[in-house]
């Protein structure tokens, strides 16, 4: 049975997101997840069954992901995972796109007085085990000639715990994430986020390889999230919207012709994202943009229009 | 009722059994005796298959003990043992004792196998007691809960394997009374026992065993008084002497 | 069975009445059966990775790892392959386990002495230590060492230090270094002849005793020979150890030997634990030996002190040493916890970060259960020798 | 001669000859006691001042914490989310009655002359957990159905801990017997097996479950995580508790076995009915000492991403709101943990001393 | 050679021993008798200080037993005892169990030591044995065993609390031989027992306690043939008419 049908069978999408990172997914005191990487799922479910709340959520640590979208316990993986050559091609997954442009970058604190990567030399690091930024980070300071200590922890959690308890000089991670990371630290003031940025950290969905229909799915939800934001199509006006004359409008929320049916959906299920979980600027804004805690500028995820790269393919 | 022809038993390369030919009739009673490690237990342990033998026959009842289960079973259900240490089931009631085999078994229903217990019960002189459990009771009370447990089967042939060595003096009567009660009501018995008073009594025949083989057999007068062996005459001789 | 007579009845039951033959045809279905289960599991397993175009084979242990470990016995570095790594996480886990075993088997023997102590005192907090320690979750307990503690320890250009040479900070405890200079193959000569003299000692204070029956105090001159004859030595030898300092360079200290945190927490935790479990056996073997032999030994005039060490030990080690193998079993592995505290044992290591980097999820967690399960293996063999080694001779 | 009654000469030791001898009756006990009690009336002080003394109990929210002692407040506000997890507040009722039911069938079970305490304790072993799998999950009788990602907390501590004992018991029975059978290919297959699981570490056998499990299983056959970490500990747990059965197989003597032949009994009711029901019995503080070790273990699923007691409080303490309060959420834990394992092992330990007279007479 | 005198004890609240005096000569040989639980083990184990007593006096061979560890120790250098359940130490040989004493308590060289014991070893008729662990022995021969380790510490006093109550008939005989053997060589010897045929032969004087107390003491003869007191009266018609 195809992906899509075992997901029509169960009634809802399985959705791997990290066990707690504010902005990206977290959850609250009642179970309810939030953030920009359980809004894609969302949006995702939406597309599917038409509602949005038809998923579920399991937290994974960094070093579970790609062994439980391999296995098949979820069926879509949205966890902050960068997109890279090896992971793409020998983990045996696919990667649908990036909703989120990131690189890696350094957490000090602030006692430490140093203001630029290079002085880092002989620093211990905290860093989350299975990631990108392990790497990272070996290759930057080897390249560099320096030493360092890493420490790694399996959540970002307890590498947050390490940090504060005095245990490493720095943490690294995306840069997205050290915002969200220094707004756990008990005194966020003691600690600033280095300027550099050593790494492209393009994040997205990945879903198992060998399922195109399941694969395309996943890719032109987030395509039509973008979409929707260039065509200026928002949750709030999208009723109104469904009357609109633009043929990319209307293609978009499925009033004219059948995208849907070519992706094994409804043909309005545009409408539906849009609908429940808003475009992509909303769902950015609403998670990580200025005014939340994360308080982050759209910078490179800005639309192509705007001076960002965020650019998806046309519908139709 | 059991005829015992040629039969061997090894325990690895010890040699415990030799040679024995045994034919017991109806309602015998015979009593075995021997010094220790002569191979008595293992005997008695053979007629109901709790041992297997290696060579020769053993047919109880009519029925051959092979490696057939089924004809274990059927033989084990006609035989009645007693062992040296009571071995009660000390979870259980002594009704409940009595009442295992009957209801598992012979499928008895539980009324009539009760009752029947309590028959048997009253036959050993301790229905009071059906409802204790077996560690509430003196040591002979056990065993004559382990004569009535067997009983309550209802076994044409009943083996005693020294019933009352690991009795108190005190007890040690109470349990034979018991046992010559049994050999008056005609059942077949094969009892080991060093208990000459109770083998003078009762047994229509003693077995002499030694080093595996049965040296002599008689009727207890001629046992007792004119021994053919000089092996039995030196076991009697310490045996009465003590 | 192969009886040589004439049988009156059909030899042999119907074979599906002979225990045997039945005994056989179970034996032959479960045997088929678990072969059966294997192979579906087998043939799943790599229908499935098949399907979801995973690699499979041990290729990846040859490729290059390109991510760094804080502590590691042998040399390691990122361009080192990902089978290095599988060594580096074995040889840590070893060193956290028998660093482990060795503590918890003294602090649990001292208390479980302690818990039989005539002080009241002694005794009754012997017996508080372990009714705490046993019943909270090691987990919780290495979270409380690593997190509770490393707070309350100095940053390091704060670090408390002793005489210039040991520093202590929340990045660990830092100790100079023995370098050996010229000279120092005579002071490890030294050293050995010590150890020799030692054991000389011992076969010699045997040997008069057997002949003359006087007792020889081996035990404290052994130790003064063990601790003067080196520390002369290092003198007379014109002290050729140098010590490679750490000192404050940057951040940190750096050089010296360095005793990281991670470690210490483990291992603090790890001892504490399972020493609470070993006092407990400790105490119930020494009372497992019966009265009667203590007895007995003081009837024959033997004092105390001897009572315990020939009569009372000999047999209570009996006792304890087979639930005190299954603790070192469990000690070590309990040590994968290290993985929730940072501490790059095998599990944190190989099944975590070699596992996420290359995604050949199956063929590392067999190499990792095969480890724990030769451990085990390897410490079962050795107890059954020493079991059967002690084993009281009956009939 | 003496004949009537006669009193020994110190009847009772006074306080003081009490303290001689129990503290000071030697120059090292002396120093032991001295250097014990420094010890003491050092550490203690403190730790009473910052539990008890300088705590913050009570108040409205993070800001009410301001004395230098713990705040229990925190846990205090929190208490809901350790105990329940996400367990929808309509519904904790269902978990309540489920907790009510627990103390129901156990705490008779501390009470000497309780009567029909056997009766409870069956109770617990059998309908407790039928009520459970019909209360907790929900969904049937018009129970709202509460997914299985929604539990959390104590509650669902309790439920590995308490499912991880029932399921293995059975199999463990199972799997000694094997292990103590005549056939040796069976007997072979239970070693292995239990050999193998009880060497590796309950983490990666919880990894296996939770990530790898899919992968060995046909496609399309799946079940949800909890079930699969279950399913991992019960197999893990069952190799420990064939271990504890075998020592109370070993313990019934033979004769047993033999009386229970010669009466006819075949393999299974020999076993069913003479020779378990007083194995089981014998070791019932075995079990309930693996039932100890396992509800610590439970701790460890944190790791995989479930939140029980420990995992709902590591992922509340670095709630910015709050200063500090890691310190607090530990202690509250291992108080929890404490509480329970210390009460049950002080039961067994009362039990083991009880069967161990019982077995004299 | 003991000397005991006003001597009580009790066990909590418990008056076990009630006002005991007693005096032992040198090559006396004395046997204890009296009902079970009357305190005859607890006072022959007052005598080497294995229990305390509260009150009076106790004097071995002219060493006063007080709580001086120098003084209990330099007593039970000179008293052998036997105990009824042999005691002997598991892990050693029979010949180590036999020399374990002797080296490391009297400081004797191996050699000789070894020497020592494997001439008592023939005295009780085992030094075949004397490589074998005592679990490979039968009962009697381990109570051969530890008389013999007892006697290796050549002590002047020998303490036996009932050394046979715990043997099978059959062994019975092999360890009261030994004994009389050794009565006969003119050691002086305190004996708990309920053998009255040992006593008969080598006592030179039967103690009855019951309750804690002496009740009547003489020599076998008049004893067992004219006791005083009703108590012992009662008593010996108990033991004898078994
Ligand atoms: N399971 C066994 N394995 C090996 N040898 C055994 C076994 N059971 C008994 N024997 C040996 O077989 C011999 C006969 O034993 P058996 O118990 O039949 O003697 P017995 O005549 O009943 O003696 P007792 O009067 O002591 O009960 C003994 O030498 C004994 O050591
Ligand atoms: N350690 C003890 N604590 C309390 N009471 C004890 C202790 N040891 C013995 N007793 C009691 O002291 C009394 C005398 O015991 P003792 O063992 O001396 O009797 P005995 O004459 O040797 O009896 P037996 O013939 O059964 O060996 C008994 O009532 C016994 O219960
Ligand atoms: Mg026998
Ligand atoms: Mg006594």
């Amino acid at each position: 049975a195809t992906t899509l049908e075992n997901i029509k069978k169960k009634g809802h999408v399985q959705c791997g997101v990290t066990t707690g990172l504010p902005g990206f997914s977290q959850p609250d005191e009642k179970g309810n997840w939030t953030g920009l990487d359980v809004d894609t799922c969302r949006a995702v479910a939406a597309a599917v069954f038409g509602d949005a709340k038809a998923v579920e959520f399991t937290p994974l640590t960094a070093k579970e992901r790609f062994t439980a979208l391999q296995s098949g316990e979820i069926d879509v993986l949205s966890r902050n995972t960068t997109w890279t050559l090896t992971r793409d091609a020998s983990l045996g997954l696919n990667f649908t796109g990036v909703n989120y442009y990131d690189g890696q970058g350094f957490l000090v604190s602030k006692e430490l007085g140093v203001s630029d990567a290079k002085d880092l030399d002989g620093a211990t690091v905290c860093i989350q085990s299975g990631t990108t930024t392990e790497l990272n980070l070996a290759d930057y300071f080897r390249a560099k000639g320096m030493e360092f200590t890493p420490i790694v922890f399996d959540t970002s959690e307890q590498t947050v715990q390490g940090f504060s308890s005095g245990r490493c000089d720095v943490l690294t991670s995306d840069r997205s994430q050290l915002a969200a990371l220094r707004s756990k630290l008990p005194d966020p003031n003691s600690a600033v986020i280095l300027p550099n940025i050593i790494s492209k950290e393009p994040l997205g969905p990945v879903v198992r390889q060998g399922d195109d229909e399941w694969f395309n799915i996943v890719k032109w939800v987030l395509f039509v999230q973008i979409n929707a934001e260039e065509l200026g199509v928002t949750s709030a006006n999208v009723d109104d919207m469904k009357k609109s004359d633009n043929p990319s409008v209307k293609r978009l929320l499925g009033t004219d012709g059948d995208m849907g049916a070519k992706l094994g959906l409804a043909a309005d299920f545009g409408y539906h994202i849009i609908k429940q979980v808003g475009n992509y600027g909303e769902m950015y804004d609403r998670n990580v943009g200025p005014g939340t805690p994360l308080d982050l500028e759209r910078g490179l995820n800005a639309l192509w229009s705007d001076g960002g790269i965020m650019y998806a393919p046309p519908v139709r | 009722m059991i005829q015992v022809e040629g039969m061997h038993k090894w325990y690895g390369e010890f040699h415990v059994l030799r040679d024995l030919n045994l034919s017991v009739r109806r309602g015998e009673r015979i009593v075995i005796c021997g010094p220790s490690g002569s191979g008595k237990s293992t005997f008695i342990r053979c007629i109901n298959r709790l041992e297997e033998h290696q060579q020769g026959k053993i047919i109880v009842d009519g029925v051959e003990l092979t490696d057939d289960v089924r004809q274990i079973d059927s033989v084990r259900r006609e035989v009645g043992m007693v062992f040296q240490h009571f071995n009660l089931f000390p979870h259980l009631t002594v009704l409940e004792n009595c009442c295992l085999a009957p209801v598992w078994v012979r499928k008895v229903p539980r009324k009539e196998a009760e009752q029947t217990a309590m028959e048997y019960l009253e036959r050993v002189k301790i229905p009071d007691q059906a409802h204790k459990y077996p560690g509430q009771l003196s040591g002979g009370q056990q065993q004559r809960v382990a004569i009535a447990r067997a009983l309550c089967m209802k076994p044409k042939i009943m083996l005693f394997d020294e019933p009352t060595s690991a009795l108190d003096p005190e007890m040690i009567k109470e349990v034979l009374d018991v046992m010559i009660e049994l050999a008056g009501s005609g059942m077949t018995m094969l009892c080991v026992t060093h208990e000459m008073g109770f083998a003078k009594t009762v047994a229509d025949r003693v077995i002499f065993m030694d080093g595996g083989e049965i040296v002599e057999q008689g009727p207890p007068k001629a046992f007792f008084s004119n021994p053919r062996e000089p092996r039995t005459q030196k076991f009697l001789e310490q045996i009465l002497q003590h | 069975m192969n009886s040589q007579q004439p049988v009156s009845k059909p030899s042999g039951p119907k074979p599906w009445y002979d225990p045997r033959v039945r005994a056989l045809v179970f034996q032959a279905l479960a045997l088929a059966a678990v072969f059966w289960a294997g192979w579906v599991l087998i043939d799943n397993t790599l229908a499935n990775m098949e399907s979801r175009g995973i690699s499979t084979g041990f290729g990846f242990l040859d490729q290059s790892a390109g991510f760094g470990i804080i502590m590691h016995l042998i040399p390691y570095d990122a361009t080192m392959s990902y089978g290095r790594t599988f060594w580096v996480g074995l040889l840590n886990t070893l060193l956290v386990s028998f660093l482990g075993i060795v503590a918890a088997t003294i602090l649990g023997f001292l208390l479980g002495v302690a818990r039989l102590s005539s002080n009241w005192l002694v005794a009754r907090l012997a017996l508080v230590y372990i009714e705490v320690i046993r019943n909270i979750p090691l987990l919780l307990q290495i979270f409380f060492w690593y997190f509770a503690v490393l707070r309350n320890l100095p940053a390091p250009r704060q670090s408390l230090e002793l005489a210039g040479l040991a520093f202590l900070n929340n990045r660990g405890l830092y100790l100079p270094d023995p370098v050996a200079q010229e000279g120092a193959g005579a002071l490890f000569a030294i050293c050995l002849l010590a150890v020799v003299a030692v054991v000389v000692l011992r076969i010699w204070a045997k040997r008069r005793q057997r002949a003359t029956g006087r007792i020889f105090p081996t035990f404290r001159v052994g130790l003064a020979i063990l601790v003067l004859v080196p520390a002369l030595g290092y003198l007379a030898t014109g002290a050729p150890i140098a010590w490679d300092v750490p000192e404050l360079r940057g951040f940190n200290y750096r050089g010296g030997l360095t005793l990281i945190p991670e470690l210490a927490a483990l291992w603090v935790a790890l001892s504490l634990y399972t020493a609470a479990f070993i006092a407990e056996i400790v105490r119930s073997g020494i009372l497992s030996v019966s009265k009667g032999q203590t007895e007995a030994s003081k009837a024959l005039g033997l004092p105390n002190g001897l009572t315990l060490r020939l009569v009372v030990i000999p047999q209570a080690m009996r006792v304890i040493i087979p639930p005190l193998t299954s603790q070192y079993l469990n000690l070590t592995k309990n040590s994968s916890l290290a993985t929730a505290i940072g501490y790059p044992d095998l599990v944190a290591v190989f099944m975590g970060t070699t596992l996420n980097q290359t995604g050949q999820a199956v063929e590392v967690v067999a190499m990792t259960m095969a480890v724990y399960l030769s451990i085990s293996l390897f410490i079962s063999l050795l107890m059954n020798l020493y079991n059967r080694a002690v084993a009281i001779k009956e009939r | 001669m003496g004949g009537s009654v006669m009193k020994p000469p110190v009847s009772r030791l006074a306080p003081v000859q009490w303290i001689r001898q129990n503290l000071f009756s030697t120059w090292y006990n002396t120093l032991l006691t001295l250097a014990v009690g420094w010890l003491l009336v050092t550490s203690v002080v403190p730790v009473f001042d910052w539990l008890i003394f300088g705590a913050t109990f009570s108040g409205d929210g993070p800001g009410d914490c301001v004395g230098k002692g713990a705040c229990w407040l925190f846990i205090n506000q929190r208490l809901n989310f350790f105990i329940y997890g996400f367990y929808p507040d309509a519904e904790q009722w269902r978990v309540d009655i489920m907790f009510a039911l627990l103390a129901l069938s156990f705490v008779p079970q501390f009470i000497d002359r309780f009567p029909g305490r056997t009766w409870f304790g069956l109770f617990g072993l059998t309908g407790l957990p039928l009520c459970g799998y019909i209360l907790i999950p929900g969904g049937w009788f018009g129970l709202e159905p509460v997914d299985s990602s929604k539990w959390g907390g104590l509650m669902l501590t309790l439920v590995i801990a308490y499912v991880g004992i029932i399921a293995s018991l059975p199999i463990g029975v199972l799997l000694a017997l094997g292990r103590r059978s005549e056939m040796p290919i069976i007997r072979g297959l239970c070693i292995v097996f239990i050999e193998v699981w009880r060497a590796v570490p309950l983490i990666t056998v919880l990894f296996m479950a939770s990530v790898m499990l899919p992968l060995f299983l046909p496609e399309g056959m799946n079940f949800e995580k909890l079930l699969r970490a279950l399913i991992g500990i019960t197999l893990w747990q069952s190799a420990y508790m064939a271990e504890v059965i075998r020592g109370g197989l070993q313990a019934i003597p033979r004769g047993q076995y033999e009386a229970a032949s010669a009466l006819g009994l075949g393999y299974w009711r020999r076993m069913g009915l003479v020779i378990l029901p007083q194995a089981l019995k014998l070791v019932i503080p075995g079990i309930v000492n693996t039932f100890i070790a396992l509800f610590k273990d439970t701790t460890l699923v944190l790791i995989i991403g479930l939140f029980d007691v420990l995992g709902a409080v590591q992922s509340t303490v670095t709630d910015p709101a709050w200063q500090n309060v890691a310190t607090e959420g530990y202690v509250f834990v291992a108080f929890c943990f404490w509480v329970f394992c210390f009460g049950i092992s002080r039961y067994s330990q009362n039990l083991e001393r009880k069967l161990d007279t019982g077995h004299k007479t």
